[in-house]
């Protein structure tokens, strides 16, 4: 076992792609850190990959595409747990939107409450 | 060539094979020629342009009809030949007298003559209607081909078209002129007169 | 609190509590506050990291449609093939006033990039450019995770630190104070029925000494003179402080 | 003086058998975009527009049914849209047409045959890869039926390739490779395909079939030789250069794989080949590749725009001469390079639109009008040669 946690991508092609050129991926024999999330994949899939990359311990930051974790909010809202942290990212089609991210809203909240 | 014919009935070779041919003979291959030729040069060119014209109609269908144009000119080029094998065909006159021999005063010279004038004729325009139907039929190819494209091209290939068709012309008028000297004798020259 | 026996010994016990609770409070008062400071550092520096992110992200989106116009489709052979993780996180920890913060640090194995030769045939520089703009992209989305980490464990920190400064202000200290008032109301109590008392001993004294010294008298005189002579050294007023 | 002839005619009867179908592929010329169509989709400021913009163009019917456009089902359906085309005229070409037509799929079936082999390899549905196949590369039904019947282990891989992939017509490129490099690796078809990188794989296919569609070519001889050879040597030297210089950094650069790997990829065909490839093979960095592509004019410029480090990349440099010397391909007539070109530019159309579509979705407006557009009046070469005029 090497030192130091993977980063699993939870994405759809463009992001996946993107992050194994930069060196994230890893494929072992019976499983990889990573899920191409298509139009035709069931969110079932998705729910799935996400429980089981949280629960993995070689895993360290899951990053979530914002418009695939709006769609398994209701798994995301039960999760507590701070490592892996869960990152949402953008996506090509769907810029990032501040007002969507559980942290940012926090974020906000504090900024806008505190000043 | 180890035995030589020497019989008088041989055949001396190619010389004598196409001077005991009978200028009559000469005459209607003329016209054959002529026509068919014509006909074998415009068939060509409508190929080649109907091929393409058809395909490029496929995604322009408004050059259908305007194309037909570069259609009509290849049949131009059989019509030339029908022409000439029509003039041809009048100028073949057989003897007044009808006889197994031909008398000693007939005029052979002329005879000979318009036979091989009337071949030639035909021939002439033949090979240049061929050469004219190809070159209009692939003038008018890339007509059809550039119009599909650019309708503003239509025009300046048609004058291309035109020239090509112009090359049968050419043979038509030479052919005329050929044919025009060529008088079938009808009946022996006037001895003393 | 009635359960605590109003003793001095247990009064001192409690002043020590009240101390020892006043200074905790103001400790943890401090420490909430350096908390709420780090917060709001971290709470602002996501706010930014998050604005940059979303610029590097759409760079690196973008570097992505470049490489695909030059190299073509080759999205899909990315996830091809054997793959090991180049990129991985190494996590410390980070010590903010007490509180142990997850850091995520880059750490790369140094080992060969998979699938090296992509866009061999054509548009191989803008693949290279795509790995080094999603790398800035995932540098960047790593100082975030640690970030978001610590801002969510500070967070939590936070909400039990504000908990302890709240229970010690709201409700220990009250507690012990009500104790120390109790202590300290019984006690006088005390003192006062102690005073009573003995200032009734001291009546009774004196009265048994009056009428042992009567008797004497009356032994030694018998004289009825004497006797108002006595009641007059009594003086009226006198009685009266001891009448409750 | 006689005009060039092959055994596909000349410039008399080329038009007997082929007339029809080169016209079909002529008139289809009308449907790429002008450029006032990309002026137009430019202009966009969202996908919506585009759409609306298309519709007015060829692509009316492909857009016709999609309720949201996006960059991905855009270039599926002109894709879609460009094999329909290709198919038709396939079924109307007669040989010696029919042949070069297929080795124009050639290209592609490589490609697909790649990426079911590795993804077979890697355990991934065979019939999730079947869809994500070039479809212009597709096999013949039967094979397409007995592929996914395999099963996505070792044994079944290889019995993937040894009962279906080698009749494919792009197998013998493959058993050329598999020979090639169990000499030097010494190992079985399955070794070869774990161990070699998907990409050289496919470079090195790629190589056997510039080299056999050149052979082909300069067989029907003609125009179609001339120009279409002249195609296929540029694009061989175009892979030629992009390998070196993509092989910088790369394991190929190292000096012992230079002359064992990386010659090998070079076609022995091209403007380049030999003098320039076997110089080629010595070359370490850019500069010393700069040196040797200085030696031959029609690539200096290219290179140049490289050397000169704009944001134009030599990728953009070579669709551009591409772009250009596939256009001038139609500027004669009564060969079959015309073929080739249609494909290959509507291939660079859809490579813009979908340039264009992502630009206006990520909000790029600057970068907007970098592509190579296809018949172009802006053309660079036409520009300039316009104005010498």
């Amino acid at each position: 076992m090497d030192v130091g946690k993977l980063v699993a991508v939870i994405g759809d092609e463009d992001t996946v792609s993107g992050f194994l050129l930069a060196g994230v991926g890893h494929r072992t024999a019976d499983s990889t850190n990573f899920l191409i999330v298509k139009t035709d994949t069931k969110l079932q899939q998705v729910e799935e990959a996400f429980l089981n990359f949280s629960q993995r311990d070689d895993v360290g930051i899951i990053l979530i595409n914002q418009h695939i974790a709006n769609d398994i909010r209701h798994v995301l809202k039960d999760y507590t747990q701070t490592i892996p942290t869960v990152l949402e990212i953008p996506s090509k089609e769907h810029p990032y939107d501040p007002e969507q991210d559980y942290i940012m809203q926090r974020v906000n909240m504090y900024l806008g409450g505190g000043n | 060539m180890s035995d030589v014919c020497t019989s008088p009935f041989c055949n001396a070779g190619w010389g004598e094979l196409l001077s005991h041919m009978s200028p009559y003979g000469f005459a209607n291959f003329g016209i054959a020629f002529g026509l068919g030729f014509s006909v074998v040069g415009a068939a060509w060119g409508i190929w080649l342009t109907g091929s393409s014209l058809v395909g490029a109609a496929v995604k322009a269908p408004r050059i259908r009809s305007k194309n037909l144009i570069s259609v009509i000119f290849c049949e131009a080029t059989a019509i030339y030949g029908v022409i000439m094998a029509i003039i041809l065909a009048n100028k073949i006159k057989k003897p007044d007298e009808e006889s197994y021999q031909l008398p000693e005063n007939w005029d052979f010279p002329g005879f000979y003559y318009a036979g091989y004038g009337m071949f030639s004729a035909g021939l002439s325009v033949g090979l240049t209607n061929i050469a004219s139907g190809v070159s209009v039929g692939i003038a008018g190819s890339s007509c059809a081909l550039a119009d599909a494209q650019d309708a503003s091209l239509f025009v300046k290939i048609l004058i291309v078209e035109i020239f090509a068709s112009a090359l049968g012309i050419f043979g038509i008028i030479v052919g005329i002129i050929e044919s025009n000297a060529c008088n079938f004798p009808i009946a022996a020259l006037d001895n003393g007169n | 609190m009635s359960e605590v026996p109003p003793t001095r010994m247990n009064q001192q016990v409690f002043k020590g509590k009240k101390k020892a609770a006043e200074s905790g409070h103001k400790l943890l008062k401090k420490k909430a506050d350096a908390l709420k400071v780090k917060f709001r550092d971290y709470a602002k520096m996501i706010a930014e990291t998050k604005g940059t992110m979303s610029t590097d992200a759409t760079t690196a989106f973008f570097s992505l449609t470049q490489a695909e116009y030059a190299a073509g489709n080759f999205k899909q052979k990315v996830a091809e093939g054997t793959l090991t993780a180049r990129v991985r996180v190494g996590a410390g920890i980070d010590n903010v006033a007490g509180v142990k913060l997850p850091v995520f640090t880059i750490y790369e194995t140094g080992g060969p990039a998979d699938n090296q030769s992509l866009g061999l045939i054509g548009g191989g520089k803008k693949v290279v450019q795509v790995r080094e703009r999603f790398t800035v992209f995932l540098s960047q989305l790593i100082k975030l995770a640690s970030l978001q980490t610590s801002f969510v464990t500070l967070d939590e920190a936070m909400k039990v630190t504000n908990r302890r400064v709240n229970a010690l202000e709201n409700v220990t200290i009250p507690k012990i104070q009500n104790v120390l008032d109790y202590i300290d109301r019984e006690l006088d109590e005390l003192e006062r029925e102690d005073f009573t008392r003995l200032k009734l001993v001291q009546g009774k004294k004196e009265e048994v000494t009056v009428n042992v010294s009567d008797a004497t008298n009356k032994m030694s005189k018998l004289d009825i003179n004497q006797d108002k002579d006595i009641t007059a050294t009594f003086d009226a007023q006198d009685d009266e402080d001891v009448v409750f | 003086m006689s005009t060039p002839k092959g055994p596909h005619g000349g410039l008399s009867d080329f038009n007997i058998h082929h007339g029809f179908i080169e016209a079909l592929i002529r008139g289809m010329r009308c449907s790429f975009l002008k450029d006032a169509d990309y002026h137009h989709i430019t202009q966009c400021e969202n996908l919506e527009d585009v759409k609306l913009n298309l519709s007015e163009t060829d692509y009316a019917d492909a857009v016709a049914d999609m309720t949201v456009l996006t960059p991905s089902d855009l270039q599926a359906a002109a894709i879609k849209k460009l094999v329909t085309e290709f198919k038709y005229v396939r079924t109307q070409a007669v040989e010696p047409l029919a042949t070069f037509l297929d080795f124009i799929t050639y290209e592609y079936m490589i490609e697909n045959i790649m990426l079911l082999l590795k993804g077979a390899l890697s355990g991934r549905d065979i019939n999730e890869l079947l869809a994500q196949c070039h479809p212009l590369g597709m096999f013949k039904d039967s094979t397409m039926r007995s592929i996914p019947t395999f099963e996505p282990n070792a044994k079944g891989f290889a019995d993937l390739y040894q009962t279906v992939l080698v009749d494919t017509p792009v197998g013998p490129y493959f058993a050329m490779f598999l020979q090639e490099s169990s000499n030097a690796m010494g190992g079985e078809v399955r070794n070869v395909i774990e161990e070699v990188e998907i990409e050289i794989i496919k470079s090195s296919l790629i190589k056997y079939w510039i080299e056999d569609f050149t052979q082909y070519v300069e067989k029907l001889g003609g125009e179609t030789a001339e120009i279409m050879g002249d195609l296929l040597k540029v694009r061989a030297d175009t892979n030629a250069i992009n390998i070196t210089l993509n092989s910088f950094g790369t394991p190929l650069n190292e000096p012992a794989m230079r002359a064992s790997d990386r010659k090998r990829l070079y076609p022995a065909v091209g403007h380049l080949y030999p003098s320039g490839t076997s110089m080629l093979t010595d070359v370490a960095t850019e500069e010393e590749l700069g040196r040797v592509l200085s030696l031959f004019p029609q690539y200096a410029s290219i290179w140049g725009v490289h050397a000169a480090g704009s944001d134009k990349s030599i990728d953009d440099a070579f669709y551009e001469r591409d772009v250009m010397s596939l256009e001038l391909a139609f500027e004669s007539q009564m060969h079959f390079g015309v073929f080739y070109a249609y494909v290959k530019l509507k291939e660079q159309e859809i490579r813009n639109l979908v340039w264009i579509t992502e630009c206006i979705l990520q909000a790029q407006k600057d970068e907007i009008n970098k592509f190579v557009p296809v018949f172009s009046f802006h053309a660079p070469w036409r520009a300039s040669a316009s104005k010498a005029r």
